[in-house]
């Protein structure tokens, strides 16, 4: 793999839109990798999110939008919590997945969850599921 | 005392065991849980996104109709707790957000409210001395594991019920009960949360290490404050009984179950039967 | 006005010889700068052999924090058509603070100058060290262009004869 | 009228080819005042100075300005030419003509630069006018030395002094020297034992004619200023009588109660009389007093029984003593973040999470394990050893943010340690970035890594806990991209160097600068890294940041030969250019004494003859004042002034344009 490193993408659109949405500063990130050590989903991400912030700092946007990482979070905090720059990671795969979600792009089909689930499940997975997954 | 209280919608339906033993228990520590005249549903999670300003209408509207009936509203679910206390901190805190939320629902409303937890209010109102004192039936040799999850404890600067890397709370709650506390690595980290919806692999995984670690601690029993943990660590409790062999299982009950036991409440009251994992034969064991 | 400052008032016209008559007119920038940062500053744009505009006077002090506003006033009450203050970069003051108490007494100051009505493009605050030669040239170019842009500065002169 | 000259020089053809010098002179001779004019090819030369000084007694000159280059060049060898011709050297003024003129404005036809050094020469000859003769200022010289704090940099700032046959102080609050470093197994980048090469150090301060060392004692309070300080010492009850004491420590071995061991990190416990380490210095022991049990309740006493020369002493009261000096060495030193305040690393609670100093410890062969590398929970060999760098360093939200400097060389010499002692252990380095910035510093890291099987990993750790008696490490290697966690058996913190507690308030004692952290501030960081703004106190080791231990020695040797500089004279002369106040107005408000950053005003009273205090001023303390003038500007009611620079010059000067 081979990431092009440009002025243009270093400060893209896409780049400041992550910022804005999220709130944070990507620069203020040195990449100890605490969020990533910390996270307990991080095993199952394509790009843990120490990496995913590395990406957004390259400008990098394909690989980013391509990984699961963003739908794999649970939004534990865990990241920010442990976080000595005080970013939060979990701020910024939210901010990714409203870039999705706001496109009108759904990560799960409503008409795909089992019944079951619909009925026993508490109303706040439900909920909360929706608003991470449905635009 | 009468407190203000916040079921929530997960409350009101399929944890109504939570809800009900709680009211129960507060009966009997002299206190009366009022539920709000009025209410909705407060979104299920705090937006982590600051220009997300429609994700805190919602809870707002929550916080607006709690501050008519007082200074205080309290909570027993960790997620409503999580969702209300920050987002009545952004408002308190953010002006701009402020005015935004307020021109939109056409409310003036500043923040003024005090978001407690249930736990909250045995600590800091009632104190644990006095529930110890009430405690009619001393759960004496139970081994806790008490669950904190995610929401209870963080972020720290928005939360501060306890130390996010070691709280306590918890812990002394169900000692004054006579329960005796272990310590467990997962009591801190996830269960999966709304991964429920769609990626059931991660929620087992990540409940099943809470209930493994617990077990290897020596826990006979999780108590946990919050309906989505308890259903993700039920549901994988399942699926560990069904698949593992040498997997026995744990009783995992709410916080206030176990409290409306040692207060005396009747056992057929608290709901024990819906457990995957049942309690019962445990008290027996124990002979309390 | 005492008497010898009326003598050096008529001493400088008998000098200067109308330098208005020849040339189109120029303003005078009086500069209250440091010993320490901007005027060695200033030194070395000399040793460097750079060339900038000729209307500055400077006036050297220990320390900014030396500045009394009231200098300044009675500078644009004489002859200066703007004015200049200089020192050290924060954190690099000679006297440690002094450069810190300069720029709060400066803000309180501002907003006087403001109500008294002097154009704040008139005055200039800045920072340039003992190596900054090039920021001093072009900090006195920019200035002077800038004041003569504006125009004499008429308002308060003679306020006090 | 002033009888005033104005020497105007062309420098070769640096001034006279844009500016017409003759002209210049020409000008100022009508002002009012000027009594002589003239323009010269070079004044600085030889003949230019003896033709000024002839001049200034020909013409009985009051005043001189000299139209030239910088005052930053030769304003000191007018004045001095001056000063030789009898006129006051304060009465010669320079005019800037050639860095702020003739070399700046390139006009051949000479008419911008002529323009402008006659403007420029006025003013200075108007500012002249109002120049009062001053005199230099000469302080007599203290010529004792004060060094507080007695680790490697204070010890070593104490020997150079005192070799070089001045007198000092050393003081020491602990009831031995020797500091952090004496609790140090082997030195990076080196590897020779500590104590081998500080021992020998700490013996020569004991027995050196030139030092006397007070330990257990502490500053209590500094007055004066630089050349003529004095300080009081509180020197704290040993309860133990250093003149009959011998050294023999039967009385510790005697002594039935112990207490935890601050030297050995807690790691054990000592006896409640004790000496921190055998080769402490003074060999005298002390009692913790908090708790002997005599003391505290009357009980006990064994260790006076058995005290063959009668020298512990249960009466003894702390003591002040006061010492004269003429400068001040502050070297207190460091001390590590707690472990306590790291709750993802387990709060200190977890035994086997110890730090780099009580690695130290364990790794000595005269600390509590007597070199062996053992669990402190169990005993046990630990056979996987995980340490983890910039613990609290480089960390905004729970610590602090600037990097420890030393911790990534300390953690890359355990494992070299732990490899030595334990040959089939396996050790683990988590870091951010390595940094071995010095001479043999980063092949010092490659050999632990290539040489000794460190394994290093890039990334920190988010958290350790034990799980079935290990302790699970848990963190990231970025390099890889993953989450790694490992099982060990002990864990290494390298937390973060901070300044000692209670560093401000000796700070505010001394009157020296602090920065945010509590480290001392150096007069600046380049070019004066060894003195404070306060003249006569100086920097050494780590008190003033972190630094390791050749830094800390060079500091030490360097504050030496800045004491030896001041004291190679017996007076100081200096520039007068102080504050002064007109005692007669000022109404005693102190907006200059808060403004001054120097605490060089003080306040003073005026009393009748009864001694009832009529009123206050403020009175500057020449010593102290270096003239920034802050206070001139502070003062609403101009009743302070700066000689030199006095209101009345600038504003002749601002007028004169
Ligand atoms: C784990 C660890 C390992 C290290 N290993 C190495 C190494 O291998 N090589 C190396 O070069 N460096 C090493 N260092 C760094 C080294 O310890 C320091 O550079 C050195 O000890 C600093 O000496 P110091 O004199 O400045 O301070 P300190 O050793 O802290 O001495 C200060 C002294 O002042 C005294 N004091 C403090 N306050 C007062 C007061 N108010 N009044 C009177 N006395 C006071 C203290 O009691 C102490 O005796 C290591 C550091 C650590 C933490
Ligand atoms: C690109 C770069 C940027 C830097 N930036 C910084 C910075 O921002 N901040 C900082 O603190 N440091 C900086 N440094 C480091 C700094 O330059 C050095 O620390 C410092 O200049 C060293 O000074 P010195 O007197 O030891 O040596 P030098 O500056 O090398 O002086 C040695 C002198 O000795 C003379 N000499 C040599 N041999 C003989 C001989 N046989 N006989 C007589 N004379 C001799 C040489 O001509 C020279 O004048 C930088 C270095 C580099 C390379
Ligand atoms: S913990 Fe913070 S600084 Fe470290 S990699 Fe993650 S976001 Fe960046
Ligand atoms: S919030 Fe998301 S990224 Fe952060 S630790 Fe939790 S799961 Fe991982
Ligand atoms: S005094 Fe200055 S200007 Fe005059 S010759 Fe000497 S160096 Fe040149
Ligand atoms: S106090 Fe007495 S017993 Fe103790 S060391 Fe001194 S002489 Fe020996
Ligand atoms: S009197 Fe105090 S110091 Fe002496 S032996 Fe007893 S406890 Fe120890
Ligand atoms: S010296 Fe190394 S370990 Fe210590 S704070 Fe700096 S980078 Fe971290
Ligand atoms: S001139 Fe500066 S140092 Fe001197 S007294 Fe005034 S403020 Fe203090
Ligand atoms: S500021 Fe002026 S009036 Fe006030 S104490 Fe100082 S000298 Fe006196």
């Amino acid at each position: 793999m081979k990431i092009k490193i440009s002025k243009e993408n270093l400060q893209s659109e896409f780049v400041r839109k992550v910022e804005r949405i999220s709130g944070e500063t990507l620069s203020n990130c040195y990449q100890c990798g605490n969020c990533t050590g910390g996270c307990p989903v991080s095993y199952e991400m394509d790009y843990g999110p120490s990496q995913i912030i590395r990406l957004l700092q390259l400008g990098e946007e394909g690989l980013l939008m391509n990984a699961n990482s963003m739908w794999v979070c649970v939004g534990c905090l865990q990241c920010y919590s442990r976080c000595p720059k005080c970013v939060s990671a979990a701020n910024i795969l939210e901010a990714l997945r409203q870039l999705t979600l706001r496109k009108g792009t759904d990560h799960e089909n409503v008409s795909d969850l089992p019944f079951p689930f619909l009925k026993n499940a508490p109303q706040q997975a439900i909920v909360c599921g929706f608003r991470k997954f449905v635009s | 005392m009468k407190i203000p209280y916040y079921p929530g919608c997960t409350l009101n339906t399929v944890a109504k065991d939570f809800d009900t033993s709680a009211r129960e228990a507060a009966t009997v520590l002299g206190l009366e849980l009022k539920e709000l005249d009025q209410w909705n549903c407060c979104g299920a999670s705090f937006p982590l996104t600051p220009d997300n300003v429609m994700g805190l209408t919602a809870p707002t509207k929550v916080l607006v109709n709690a501050r008519k009936e007082g200074d205080t509203v309290t909570t027993l679910c960790s997620v409503c707790y999580n969702v209300l206390k920050r987002t009545n901190k952004a408002i308190n805190d953010d002006r701009d957000r402020r005015n935004l939320i307020n021109e939109f629902i056409e409310e003036e409303y500043d923040g003024s409210l005090q978001v407690i937890h249930f736990l909250e209010v045995l600590r800091d109102r009632i104190g644990f001395d006095k529930v110890k004192n009430l405690v009619k039936r001393p759960l004496k040799g139970i081994k806790t594991g008490t669950y904190y999850g995610c929401m209870l404890l963080r972020p720290f600067e928005d939360i501060g019920i306890d130390d996010p890397e070691a709280p306590v709370i918890f812990e002394d709650l169900l000692r004054s009960l006579g329960c005796e506390p272990v310590e467990f690595p997962n009591k801190i980290e996830c269960c999966g949360a709304h991964l429920a919806m769609g990626n059931e692999d991660v929620v087992v995984r990540l409940s099943g290490n809470v209930m493994t670690s617990a077990i290897d601690s020596g826990a006979d029993l999780i108590v946990t404050s919050c309906p989505l943990c308890q259903y993700n660590l039920e549901k994988s409790q399942k699926r560990l009984v069904q698949d593992t062999a040498d997997y026995s299982g744990i009783p995992v009950l709410y916080f206030t179950q176990i409290l409306g036991l040692a207060l005396g409440q009747s056992e057929d009251m608290l709901g024990f039967e819906k457990n995957i994992c049942d309690i019962r034969p445990l008290l027996k064991e124990k002979g309390v | 006005m005492p008497a010898n400052e009326m003598s050096v008032m008529d001493n400088k016209q008998a000098i200067t010889e109308k330098q208005e008559t020849t040339t189109a007119w120029e303003p005078k920038i009086t500069a209250f700068v440091c010993n320490w940062c901007t005027y060695a500053g200033a030194d070395l744009a000399g040793t460097s052999r750079m060339e900038y505009r000729p209307n500055v006077r400077i006036i050297k002090l220990p320390c900014t924090g030396r500045i009394d506003p009231l200098f300044i006033i009675k500078a644009f009450e004489k002859e200066a058509d703007g004015v200049l203050v200089s020192g050290c970069h924060p954190g690099d003051c000679h006297y440690t603070t002094g450069n810190y108490h300069a720029r709060r007494r400066w803000i309180a100051f501002k907003t006087l100058m403001e109500f008294v009505g002097i154009d704040m493009r008139r005055l200039h605050f800045s920072w340039v060290s003992a190596s900054e030669a090039i920021k001093w040239v072009d900090l006195i170019n920019n200035v002077t262009d800038e004041v003569k842009e504006l125009g004499p500065f008429v308002e308060y002169k003679g306020l006090n004869d | 009228m002033s009888r005033i000259g104005v020497f105007v020089c062309q420098c070769g053809n640096n001034i006279a080819s844009t500016v017409d010098t003759k002209k210049v002179a020409e000008e100022m001779s009508k002002m009012p005042g000027v009594v002589y004019t003239c323009d010269y090819k070079f004044m600085c030369s030889a003949p230019g100075q003896e033709n000024l000084r002839e001049i200034v007694k020909a013409q009985k000159l009051d005043g001189v300005v000299v139209s030239a280059c910088s005052p930053h060049m030769h304003e000191k060898t007018f004045r001095k030419a001056c000063e030789s011709a009898g006129l006051n050297p304060y009465k010669c003024e320079i005019s800037n003509i050639r860095e702020q003129c003739s070399w700046v404005h390139h006009d051949k036809t000479k008419k911008v630069g002529t323009i402008k050094s006659i403007d420029l020469t006025r003013m200075t000859i108007e500012r002249l006018k109002k120049n009062r003769p001053l005199k230099n200022i000469n302080i007599p010289v203290k010529k004792r030395a004060l060094v507080i704090g007695g680790g490697i940099a204070g010890i070593q700032a104490a020997l150079d002094i005192a070799d070089g046959g001045i007198e000092v102080i050393l003081v020491e609050k602990e009831p031995s020297i020797g500091g952090n470093m004496a609790r140090l197994s082997e030195t990076f980048p080196t590897m020779d034992c500590s104590q081998c090469i500080l021992t020998p150090k700490m013996v020569e301060a004991e027995l050196h004619d030139n030092i006397t060392i007070y330990t257990w004692s502490e500053i209590e309070k500094v007055d004066g200023y630089i050349g003529n300080f004095t300080v009081q010492i509180r020197k704290k009850a040993k309860y133990v009588d250093e003149q009959l004491c011998t050294g023999c420590g039967e009385c510790i071995e005697k002594c039935p109660f112990k207490a935890d061991n601050e030297f050995e990190m807690k790691l054990n416990k000592r006896k409640v009389i004790y000496t921190p380490f055998p080769q402490a210095v003074p060999n005298i022991p002390v009692i913790d007093a908090p708790h002997c049990v005599k003391i505290q309740k009357d009980k006990c006493g064994a260790c006076a029984i058995i005290c063959g020369p009668n020298a512990i002493d249960f009466k003894q009261k702390d003591q002040i003593i006061t010492e004269e000096v003429g400068a001040i060495i502050v070297a207190t030193g460091y001390q590590l973040m707690p472990n306590e305040r790291f709750g993802e690393y387990g709060y200190g609670k977890i035994k086997d999470v110890i730090s780099g100093l009580q690695f130290e410890r364990l790794a000595s062969s005269s600390g509590p394990t007597g070199g062996e590398i053992i669990r402190p929970s169990d005993g046990n060999v630990p056979k996987s050893v995980v340490f983890i760098q910039c613990v609290g360093s480089r960390d905004e939200k729970k610590g602090v943010a600037y990097c420890s400097k030393v911790c990534c060389m300390y953690t890359a010499k355990h494992t070299m340690l732990y490899k030595h002692k334990v040959h089939d252990g396996q050790s683990y380095v988590f870091y951010m970035d390595i940094r071995s910035a010095g001479k043999r510093y980063e092949e010092f890291v490659r050999r632990a890594i290539e040489h000794d099987g460190a394994m290093y990993l890039r990334g920190r750790v988010s958290r350790v806990y034990e799980r079935n008696g290990k302790i699970v490490v848990q963190g990231a290697d970025t390099l890889s991209g993953n989450q790694v966690e490992i099982e060990a058996d002990m864990v290494v913190l390298a937390t973060a160097i901070l300044a000692r507690d209670g560093a401000d308030t000796l700070a505010q004692r001394l009157g020296i600068g602090y920065d945010k952290h509590k480290f001392y501030n150096e007069y600046h960081p380049k070019l004066r890294p060894v003195e404070t703004v306060t003249g006569g106190i100086y920097l050494a080791g780590t008190c003033a940041g972190p630094m390791d231990i050749p830094d800390s020695v060079s500091m030490g040797g360097a504050t030496a030969s800045k004491v030896l500089g001041l004291f190679s004279s017996d007076e100081m002369s200096r520039e007068p250019i102080t504050a002064i106040v007109n005692r007669a107005i000022c109404n005693a408000c102190w907006d200059c004494l808060n403004a001054c950053p120097y605490s060089a005003i003080e306040k003073e009273s005026e009393n009748d003859r009864h001694g009832n205090i009529l009123r206050w001023l403020a009175k500057v303390n020449d010593g102290l004042c270096q003239g920034c003038g802050i206070c001139v500007a502070a003062c609403r009611s101009k009743c302070i002034d700066l000689q030199g620079y006095t209101d009345e010059q600038v504003y002749a000067a601002i007028n004169a344009f």
